[in-house]
């Protein structure tokens, strides 16, 4: 039988349980342990990641697991198809980084335990745990509960520090999460009304245009859409990811918001890959394209420097959105054939790198300046070299400039535009590129600029840390050597081979 | 026999869904918060008490009826605390509620 | 009708006015209200999907009444979250609104 | 029926009032009543187990919660101070509102009768668990996977909690102080109650293999009566960094997730147990899981550490 558990389906189990377990006992021995122990999850995280996504390459088939042995629809099951893999993979890599970066912010005092440092940690893995979960997830009220626990680890990262701001961009966070959340369930339970399964794979094959199955697919598209910021439902976006620690700025904005996105692309693509009208589609397409072109003017107009960095994420997550119009029900082939598709999954791992390094970057300079207005930058470059060269890679994805994944990213949704013959998208593109230039050249001439006066640096910055934002800010550049089409690794397990031998 | 102890279970019922009736009006119509609750206990106490009468007669087995007497007290004991403790922030404040 | 869509069609009423309330009141705490109020409902809707699947001598399907078990403890999580949130926020500035002083 | 129309009735009026209402405190109270009458919707629908929670957790924990942050945010603002959204937005919303509730209402009516049900099968595998209350068997074998990860989500929400104390008293005693009056009529009714709940608690705990109840309804009245014995000021919460309490908090997960991976060895997967120990190994689980629930939903409901540790 096909869709029996595969030999290493249990490494699925391990991608969950590893941060999750690390987290608790974190918990128990307190804060003087927490980054011991965070630190010896991560390279085993990364190793479970990794040999998750190589066994997926090189058995070109999909990674299951029924948990508890008892196979859907009564039980639950794990399933890492390439998409899965791919984005398992990314979490990983991003997670050390972030971590690594973090151990200057969040190390620990010898003797007694802090709060800031010990939650940082126990909320850093559970997001991994998450996040990993959301990846693997193919019941959707497992799904339910897994995106539950990435909300309630995110928000308190985002209200760490307790300022009054702070608090109220967390609550506001909270709550269109939970508004998210609730719609999201509302949908679930339509189609276990209509279809007596909540199994991904089963619905896909038990599906049928008719009205429950439309309402549920508005329903969860819509709360996710709040819980991934799609414009217009980014208002808790900004204040939240800006007013954030940097290193959860980076984890909030790289990652986080991904997985809302990635369950709607399961949705549409894999769950009723035959149901979304093109019309529909288009209007997913106009949110996006108005995310981009509003996200990158507000951008603009930005005194600090996080907060520009945090608008530019509010117009990258409306790039991923312009899949959707572009790879529903292709003319020829799959829509995950398609180069719309590839160029979308692609923009969510390279803005995932890219934005990350900036959110650090950000961090480092208002480390060493005491502020991050973008006003008063000059001379920066002079003793953060390394700090805004990384800065200038990431904004090298953002703009969609080569070489950088988010260059492949766009140019395989122009190219796909153009094919397509829906230009506009083609245009939005393009103009969403100038202005993320626009605000990317302000930060950069700013910083390069000589200081009048000489600076007054509150603190030195280790050179470990520019090193680790470097690296992250060159993996997105590095990404731009993918081939310019869509590639083998994501149409691993796409529907067509599974549905080939539906259980 | 049994129709005997339905009619009981009836009229027990009944007569305590008044007094629930009664209670509810006297909450909802008295002047001040004191005797507001003076209506709401008497009633409910009675009520409830009633109400169980009433199922005790259709209990089939001792554990049940011990249950069913069991809720009576407890909420007995629970709608004595919370009034009093209402009571008393009635008079602390001084105010008619 | 039957009772499951007599209760079905409540769900459904619960739901609407939940959501308009999550929309509309300004203060968070009644927003924190609204939230559990729509999720009474969406697991109202549930339980009348499992009473409708009655089966094999039970008197409703135990998939969903188990799941609406596992979302009551998740909303109540969030709930406890949230006002504590909230709760922080009135420490901090003496006031329980949304309203940023920018 | 007649008593369902009157049910819905009242559901549907609370609930308006609840949003309605102008009072927080009032809407509060109308949310416990709400929450009660859909405990009595449950018993309709069959479902005495949900029926449990929901007058438990949904109405009376959560309630408990909303009432006591509606007292403490009494100070703020009247609701005229704070910006109300304009005509034409309440308008809108209203209409938005007002359209999904139709949309909903016909999908009931759409909805298929007899429903699509895991019943059969449910029950069809139950003796591989030992148990016999089929949602008992949902929640802890067929889709434990769940119920693992909602203790870890409860765990969490708690963490987020104490994220949230001030920074000078991490490491202190959590929630408000509680003053206790020997002769005070609280203390005496919580003298009586407590253990009265503690052994309810523990009866609805164990009966759930079997008969309606389980580990979240009698954790949730353990922690209610933890709650009442606080307010009494007969017990107070420890300091947030104890090591016990830290050890109570994750025990359940933590054996959950022990015996979880404990299956790849002895039953061929995570979470799988073998049919012979089914049952034995999933009463080791639920003892521990219920005492961490309780222990996590009372300190929710007490909240970030508040007080300084005694020096």
């Amino acid at each position: 039988m096909p869709g029996s558990a595969t030999a290493g389906g249990f490494l699925l189990v391990l991608a969950i349980v590893l941060p999750v377990a690390g987290a608790m006992l974190s918990l128990v021995l307190g804060g003087r342990y927490a980054e011991r122990i965070a630190l010896t999850v991560m390279p085993t995280g990364v190793v479970v990641a990794v040999a998750i996504g190589a066994i997926v390459w090189r058995t070109h088939n999909v990674l299951q697991y029924f948990v508890g042995k008892w196979d859907p629809p009564l039980g639950v099951a794990f399933r890492a198809d390439g998409l899965s893999a791919t984005m398992i993979v990314t979490a990983a890599l991003l997670i050390c980084g972030i971590g690594l970066f973090a151990r200057a912010q969040f190390s620990l005092p010898r003797c007694v335990e802090e709060r800031a440092p010990l939650v940082f940690w126990i909320l850093l893995l559970t997001v991994w745990g998450a996040l990993n979960a959301v990846f693997i997830g193919c019941d959707l009220f497992n799904l339910y509960v897994a995106l539950e626990l990435l909300t309630f680890a995110a928000v308190p990262l985002v209200s760490l520090d307790g300022r009054a701001e702070t608090l109220t961009a967390a609550l506001r966070y909270l709550l269109f999460a939970l508004f998210g959340s609730i719609l999201y369930l509302l949908g679930a339970v339509l189609l276990y009304g209509a279809y007596g399964t909540l199994d991904m794979v089963l619905l896909s094959g038990r599906i049928r245009a008719e009205p429950a199955a439309w309402a549920a697919i508005s329903l969860m598209t819509s709360g996710l859409l709040a819980k991934a910021a799609l414009y217009p439902l980014h208002l808790w976006l900004p204040p939240a990811h800006a007013g954030a620690p940097s290193p959860a700025s980076a984890v909030l904005s790289g990652l986080v918001v991904k997985a809302p996105f990635f369950l709607v692309v399961r949705l549409w693509f894999d769950v009723m890959p035959r149901l979304p009208e093109h019309a529909v589609a288009q209007v997913l397409g106009g949110l996006g394209a108005a995310a981009i072109i509003f996200g990158s003017l507000v951008a603009l107009r930005q005194v600090r420097l996080k907060l520009l960095i945090a608008y530019s994420t509010v117009a990258q997550i409306g790039y991923l959105f312009l899949m959707f119009p572009l790879a529903v029900k292709p003319e020829t082939g799959h829509p995950w054939s398609t180069a719309a598709w590839t160029g979308g999954v692609l923009q969510a791992i390279s803005h995932a790198f890219a934005k990350a390094a900036m959110f650090m970057v950000a961090g480092l300079i208002a480390e060493a300046l005491g502020h991050d207005r973008i006003a008063g930058l000059a001379g920066v470059s002079r003793v953060l070299p390394i700090t805004v060269f990384a800065f200038a890679l990431g904004g090298l994805s953002l703009m969609g400039l080569p070489p950088s994944g988010g260059f492949v990213a766009k140019a395989m949704l122009l190219t796909a535009a153009v094919a397509a013959g829906q230009w506009w998208w083609a245009v939005v593109v393009l103009t969403g590129g100038l202005l993320a230039g626009g605000y990317v050249f302000l930060v950069l001439v700013r910083a390069l600029a000589d200081a009048s006066e000489p600076l007054n640096l509150l603190s030195t910055i280790s050179p470990g840390r520019q090193a680790v934002v470097a690296v992250l800010a060159l993996a997105a550049v590095l990404l731009g050597f993918v081939p310019l089409r869509p590639f083998e690794l994501l149409q691993i397990g796409r529907p067509d081979i599974a549905i080939g031998g539906l259980r | 026999m049994s129709s005997a102890l339905d009619v009981l279970t009836i009229l027990s019922v009944s007569t305590g869904a008044f007094f629930f009736l009664a209670g509810t009006v006297g909450l909802l119509r008295f002047p001040d918060a004191l005797s507001r609750l003076h209506a709401l206990t008497k009633a409910d106490n009675l009520g409830l008490g009633l109400v169980v009468l009433g199922l005790l007669f259709q209990a089939e087995g001792f554990p049940v009826a011990l249950k069913l007497v069991g809720v009576w007290l407890l909420a007995l004991l629970a709608g004595a605390t919370v009034t009093q403790l209402i009571a008393h922030i009635a008079r602390m404040r001084g105010s008619t509620m | 009708m039957t009772e499951g869509t007599l209760y079905g069609l409540c769900s459904a009423v619960l739901v609407g006015l939940g959501l308009f309330g999550l929309i509309m009141h300004p203060e968070p705490l009644r927003k924190i209200l609204a939230f559990n109020l729509v999720g009474g409902g969406v697991f109202l809707l549930f339980g009348v999907v499992a009473r409708k699947g009655a089966a094999a001598g039970l008197g409703g399907d135990p998939v969903p009444q188990a799941l609406v078990i596992t979302g009551l403890v998740v909303a109540f999580a969030a709930t406890a979250l949230a006002v504590a949130l909230l709760a922080r926020l009135f420490q901090e500035t003496g006031r329980a609104t949304l309203q940023a002083d920018e | 029926m007649a008593f369902d129309i009157g049910l819905v009735t009242l559901v549907l009026g609370v609930a308006a009032w609840t949003i309605g209402a102008r009072e927080t405190f009032a809407a509060v109270v109308g949310f416990v009543a709400y929450g009660l009458l859909l405990a009595l919707v449950w018993v309709r629908l069959a479902a005495p187990d949900v029926a449990m929670t929901e007058a438990a957790l949904g109405s009376g924990l959560t309630g408990g919660l909303l009432l006591g942050a509606s007292t403490r945010l009494a100070r703020t603002d009247g609701p005229a101070a704070i910006e109300k959204p304009s005509a034409i937005m309440r308008l809108a919303a209203a209409v938005l509102c007002t359209l999904v509730s139709a949309g909903l209402a016909a999908l009931v009516l759409l909805m298929l009768e007899p429903a699509p049900t895991l019943a059969p099968r449910a029950m069809a595998n139950i003796a591989a668990t030992g148990l016999s209350n089929p949602v008992t068997a949902v929640l802890m074998a067929y889709r434990a996977i769940d119920t693992l990860l909602e203790t870890v989500v409860l765990l969490l929400a708690l963490v987020g909690v104490w994220s949230l104390a001030r920074d000078r008293v991490w490491g202190g005693l959590p929630g408000p102080y509680h003053r206790a009056d020997p002769h005070g009529l609280l203390t005496f009714t919580a003298q009586i109650l407590v253990p009265i709940g503690i052994l309810i608690g523990i009866y609805i705990f164990w009966v759930g293999s079997v008969a309606p109840g389980g580990e979240f309804q009698g954790a949730t009245v353990l922690a209610a009566m933890w709650i009442i014995a606080s307010m009494a000021g007969l017990v107070d919460a420890p300091p947030v960094t104890r090591r016990w309490l830290r050890l109570a908090l994750i025990a359940g997960p933590a054996l959950f997730f022990a015996i979880g991976l404990a299956g790849f060895a002895i039953a061929g997967g995570f979470l799988a147990y073998p049919e012979s120990h089914a049952k034995l190994l999933i009463l080791m689980i639920e003892v521990p899981v219920t005492l961490s629930i309780a222990t996590t939903l009372a300190l929710l409901v007490a909240g970030p550490p508040e007080r300084a540790p005694a020096r």
